[in-house]
């Protein structure tokens, strides 16, 4: 039988993967992918308690999460592209000046 | 048509040439522009530019209903201004400026251009005589309809049109030899001789229809 | 058992075939319409009248050699192509065919399952319908086609969100995301949705146009612009998979459309007793032949219009069509307010 | 039986893509990896019948979010990957060893939460059945505050994003 | 991927929307085009050069392969050019059956433009009306002189061969349908929403600069200079006969693409005056059997449906071939507008520019 702690060790490893991509990944785009993967585990999380507890709010606020994402990679690539208009670079280490 | 009677010109510095084919009666040494006869009054325009420009009109002739005014290469530019922005005369139409290659003579190129008037809806047609490498005024700058016009002109006849914008060979590819509307250019072009030196063939070309003519 | 897997897999496998049919034969129909509009035969060689045109394309282009450019992305380029073609054929799983028919003794629903998020379901497959134009305009490794590609999927973008903008108010009409449901909302509410939302119809017959690349919208394969588009690089039978996924979107759209604005599987008039006899004709060519009526108008619209420049293409997208599909929401929600 | 092993396959396809994600060298290649990851998610959801956010994650997602990346992908493509140098103070040890102390914090807590008995908490009694319609409900009923926060963020999202990336305003 | 706001464009010889082979390279900034280089010369084939080595009636066949696409006009323009120098009679007869022919000749290049014109727009449909047209106008061409394309249909002095009997009612019979077929393609195109966004505004070039350029015909016309050789100089038996020019306002491609609809009515009600009035009598003036024309020179100019064709020719008197023989093509001084009239469009208006100039390549580079 599945039980929710199946899916939250799914969700878990799911996490720890976009936790490495964040922290060994040099290419800035990457590390961004990787924080929506851990955005899609908290997600699973949600889910898989809100189905175990037949209650729909775990979805609302999976709904909610989605929607954060959404607004926040559109804020983060549109610094990323205003970025590499200026540094040609995307890789993070050479992005370490507050202003240039 | 007698032939107006005109001043022995000195002989080219080359000798004339005949043509590589059977050699023809000698080269014809220009257009004969018939004098206008003596009733035709001088149409209002060119009276005006005589009086505005004193020396620049040296002959004018009317042939066939056509006026053409014959000027030497130095007056282009201030003709070409007056005629364009006189009142009586505003010819802001350029409808062609060509040229006519007439080797035996020392000033070779004959440049015409064919202006017309949208306003008084009339035409004369400006003649300049100028010679292989005598920098010409580019009219450009009054009408720039000439822009291509000239640069055709330069193409195939090479004549050296000072202060054009974009001097440039217009049909023939850029790195082209020789100027291929002159009279003494090969009607069937490089031919061979291309594949062999791409670079100076017109001058073998001409070195071996010397050696023929000797 | 057989409830749960062979009918369905047996609605699946007849469905899929009968749209690969129908997209090739769409091929030979869009010729004909647009030879007989210009005054002129089109394909009359193969087969009687043309009729085994289609087969002579598909043999043709699988025969044809499969170029891939040297420098190009050789996976993305082989998957551009099938990515843009799937979306196309996964729609159908919620399109309703027909209403619930007995057959052998069973009681068989013709549509290939019911989900409750079917409108949704349709949306989302068309979302990502893009990337197969993307991929492959990035993936042939070329300035034209990347170009095309980068416009082709910024114009997809933005007509996705007018049409989704004149789905929700049908869904606002209707009560339900499911199909099946809102054709039977048709029903009930004695009225096709067309007349009651002719905003929401055209809009979305306009936005679909777009979403297909077809007629005044074809500005992505516009030859005298950009050379080909962005399937220049691809040749043989992966050009045939673009080809036919235009092809498919088209008689996806037009189906989408019977089913959410004429009415799925209703004939003409449902509850206008006086009309019973057309009873007789099976609901399914209902269907049929109002998404042929589609077809016909989308291929009409492509012989007669000249194209949109891309930029006005824009402007219409954005500034008259989504402002248009609002206010045609906000109109039906205070409708049905001030209604109920 | 059958959720087992959709589960599992599901599973392997989700934690199998999101590595190839974080591995692959062609960043094209990884966004793509991530549009596949995020369809396996959407089944997943489906697995655990909430087939609204499985839809809404298929349009936000992949539709919507990773076309955008793609976009960016395709104008930022490099002239020199930028995994070309090695950074000497870069540590990747220091955060791989961060990560695994992070999975072991967790594997205690579900291994220490499956010991004690699940408290329930009775859902909320809902009019409305069937999942669309019951976070709809929700949606706009006890959840409405946040959603209209939700969609101002989302607004003031697109004005910051067109005034970043737009060339010449 | 690339700096996508530097970009130069090959619009190269080959592309599908040059009308044969004509180079405009681009430099862009995103779509816009910031400035362009005309590239020709692809089709030079040196017909000026040839036509000095042949005699003066084989020449007519070079002039046809110039315009290719109206090629009696062509030879109507020389052989009046060569009678100017030749100062002769034409019959009245041939002077109506050489108006006939030039406005059948405009009506049939007309066609052609407004098919492609309208199928770089994206419209279709019209190209192959247009072209339908264009066949019935051909068979007329090859009932008086046996060819379709290049027709040779003129001599010095007069026509080579009387029109055959009943070609006259034919011809009425074609401008009854034609009539008609006209207020087809402008159902299609001219109050057409999509037609009139792609093609108002766009190109616009004022009345004096129009002039300065040395654009003629529709595109000078289109600007609102009234300015037709038909008119002005009147050649063959446009004297006699009474039609008006059309003239655009504004001088954009909607404007250009207003005067050619009207042209081709006007063309049809000049034939229908040419046909109904043609006067019986001699088909040839008084021709030497060799023709010499005297030592001169001079250059006549006749109104071809792209614009001025002139020709400036000299003969030295002696010999049977032109001394010179220069053309003056109206594709090519309307060409050398393209890159005023692009300059800040986008892509696509480059498009439907090239075909409101309505460009023949076998004229511009000769």
């Amino acid at each position: 039988m599945i039980t929710p702690t199946h899916y939250m060790l799914l969700s878990s490893a799911l996490f720890i993967i976009g936790v490495a991509g964040v922290m060994m990944r040099r290419n800035i785009i990457v590390i961004f992918m990787s924080i929506e993967l851990i955005l899609n585990a908290v997600n699973i999380n949600l889910v898989a308690y809100s189905s175990q507890l037949q209650n729909a709010v775990g979805q609302v606020f999976a709904l909610f999460v989605i929607a954060v994402a959404a607004a926040e990679a559109a804020v983060g690539l549109g610094i990323i592209l205003a970025f590499y208009r200026n540094k040609e670079t995307v890789n993070i280490d050479e992005m370490n000046l507050m202003k240039w | 048509m007698a032939e107006a009677p005109k001043p022995p010109e000195p002989v080219a510095t080359t000798a004339p040439k005949a043509a590589a084919h059977p050699p023809k009666a000698a080269a014809p040494i220009g257009p004969p522009d018939q004098p206008p006869p003596a009733d035709k009054p001088l149409p209002a325009f060119i009276a005006s530019l005589q009086a505005a420009l004193p020396g620049a009109v040296s002959q004018i002739s009317f042939w066939v209903g056509d006026w053409t005014i014959i000027i030497p290469a130095a007056r282009i530019l201030d003709v070409a201004q007056h005629l364009r922005n006189a009142p009586d005369a505003s010819f802001d139409f350029c409808s062609d400026v060509t040229a006519t290659d007439w080797p035996p003579r020392a000033e070779r190129f004959d440049i015409i251009y064919c202006l017309y008037s949208t306003r008084y809806r009339h035409r004369v047609r400006v003649k300049a005589k100028a010679g292989e490498l005598e920098p010409v005024a580019s009219v450009t700058g009054i009408w720039p309809a000439a822009d291509w016009l000239e640069r055709e002109v330069y193409d195939m006849f090479g004549v050296n049109f000072v202060g054009h914008p974009d001097r440039r060979r217009i049909l023939m590819p850029e790195d082209w030899q020789g100027f291929p509307q002159r009279k003494d250019y090969p009607l069937e072009g490089p031919g061979e001789l291309l594949m062999e030196n791409p670079l100076d063939w017109l001058k073998l070309r001409q070195a071996r229809d010397e050696a023929d003519i000797e | 058992m057989i409830d749960q897997f062979v009918i369905p897999l047996l609605k699946i496998v007849i469905v899929l075939n009968a749209t690969l049919v129908a997209v090739s034969y769409m091929v030979l129909l869009e010729r004909k319409v647009i030879a007989w509009a210009q005054s002129r035969l089109g394909p009359m060689r193969v087969g009687p009248y043309g009729i085994l045109q289609p087969v002579a394309d598909a043999v043709k282009l699988m025969i044809k050699e499969d170029i891939t450019p040297v420098r190009a992305d050789r996976w993305v380029f082989t998957a551009a192509p099938i990515i843009s073609m799937v979306p196309a054929l996964i729609v159908y799983a919620v399109i309703p065919f027909g209403p619930k028919v007995s057959l052998f003794g069973r009681q068989v629903s013709l549509s290939i399952t019911d989900v409750n998020v079917g409108l949704l379901y349709v949306v989302s497959v068309a979302s990502v319908g893009v990337y197969g134009i993307i991929l492959a305009g990035y993936a042939s490794n070329s300035k034209y086609p990347l170009l095309a590609s980068l416009r082709a999927s910024a114009q997809l973008i933005s007509y996705e969100v007018a049409v989704t903008l004149t789905l929700v108010s049908v869904v606002l009409m209707a009560g339900t995301l499911s199909m099946v449901s809102i054709v039977d909302a048709q029903y009930n509410g004695r009225v096709w949705f067309a007349f009651v939302q002719p905003v929401a119809f055209v809009v979305f017959f306009i936005g679909a146009l777009a979403e297909t690349n077809r007629a005044p919208f074809d500005m992505p394969e516009a030859e005298q612009e950009l050379t080909g588009g962005f399937h220049t690089e691809y040749s043989g039978m992966r050009f045939a998979l673009f080809f036919l996924a235009e092809y498919a979107n088209v008689i996806v759209a037009s189906s989408v459309a019977t089913t959410l604005f004429l009415g799925g599987w209703l004939r003409p008039f449902p509850n206008v007793a006086m009309l019973r006899f057309l009873g007789f004709i099976p609901s399914w060519t209902w269907f049929l032949i109002k998404s042929f009526v589609f077809l016909y108008i989308f291929i009409w619209v492509r012989a007669t219009l000249p194209r949109y420049r891309y930029d006005q293409l824009m402007r219409l997208g954005w500034k008259v069509l989504i402002p248009l599909a609002i206010a045609n929401l906000v109109v039906t929600g205070i409708v049905k307010v001030l209604l109920s | 039986m059958g959720q087992a092993i959709a589960f599992y396959t599901l599973a392997a396809f989700i934690l199998g893509f999101a590595v190839l994600v974080v591995t692959t060298k062609d960043t094209v290649h990884s966004v793509l990896f991530l549009v596949l990851d995020f369809l396996f998610v959407a089944a997943l959801y489906v697995l655990l019948d909430a087939p609204f956010l499985a839809v809404i994650q298929v349009l936000v997602y992949a539709g919507g979010i990773v076309v955008l990346y793609l976009f960016v992908v395709m104008l930022v493509n490099l002239k020199r990957p930028p995994e070309a140098h090695h950074d000497p103070h870069r540590r990747t040890k220091l955060g791989l060893f961060l990560a695994v102390a992070v999975l072991l914090e967790l594997g205690a807590i579900a291994v220490y939460q499956t010991t004690r008995p699940v408290l329930s908490v009775p859902g909320a009694p809902m009019p409305v059945t069937g999942n669309t319609e019951q976070v709809g409900w929700l949606l706009y009923t006890s959840y409405l505050i946040p959603f209209e926060i939700a969609s101002m963020l989302l607004l003031v999202a697109m004005i910051g994003a067109i005034v970043l990336a737009k060339r010449e305003l | 991927m690339f700096d996508t706001n530097e970009l130069v464009l090959n619009m190269g010889p080959q592309h599908p929307s040059t009308h044969g082979v004509l180079r405009v390279v681009l430099r862009l900034d995103g779509e816009k085009v910031v400035d362009s280089d005309v590239v020709i010369g692809y089709l030079h084939r040196g017909i000026e050069k040839l036509s000095e080595n042949r005699n003066w009636t084989q020449i007519i066949l070079l002039t046809d392969r110039m315009d290719y696409v109206a090629a009696a006009i062509n030879n109507v323009g020389y052989c009046e050019t060569v009678e100017k120098l030749m100062s002769l009679e034409v019959p009245r007869r041939a002077r109506y059956v050489r108006t006939i022919l030039c406005e059948l000749q405009r009506i049939a290049s007309h066609c052609l433009w407004v098919g492609t014109h309208a199928m770089d727009i994206g419209a279709m449909t019209v190209f192959l009306y247009a072209f339908r047209e264009r066949e019935l106008i051909l068979d007329l061409f090859e009932e008086f002189c046996g060819a379709r394309l290049t027709y040779n249909s003129m001599r010095i002095g007069g026509l080579p061969l009387d029109i055959p009997p009943g070609w006259d009612k034919k011809v009425l019979e074609f401008c009854k349908i034609m009539d008609s077929k006209i207020d087809e393609y402008e159902e299609l195109l001219t109050h057409n929403r999509i037609w009139l966004e792609r093609t108002r505004g766009i190109g616009v070039i004022s009345g004096p600069h129009a002039v300065a350029l040395g654009l003629s015909g529709p595109p000078l016309r289109g600007s609102g200079v009234p300015r037709d050789v038909r008119k002005d100089e009147p050649y063959a038996a446009y004297d006699e006969m009474q039609f008006d020019v059309p003239i655009g306002l504004a001088g954009d491609t909607y404007d250009r693409y207003l005067v050619r609809m009207e042209e081709f009515r006007q063309s049809l009600r000049i034939i229908r005056q040419g046909t109904e009035g043609i006067p019986e009598g001699p088909i040839v003036g008084k021709v030497p059997r060799l023709i010499k024309p005297p030592a001169g020179e001079t250059y006549h100019a006749i109104e071809s449906p792209k614009g001025e064709l002139g020709y400036f020719i000299v003969s030295d008197g002696k010999s049977t071939n032109p001394y010179r023989f220069r053309v003056r093509p109206p594709s090519f001084c309307n060409l050398q507008g393209l890159r005023t009239l692009i300059k800040g469009h986008l892509i696509a208006d480059v498009v439907a520019l090239i075909g409101s100039l309505d460009v023949v390549l076998g004229e511009v580079d000769r």
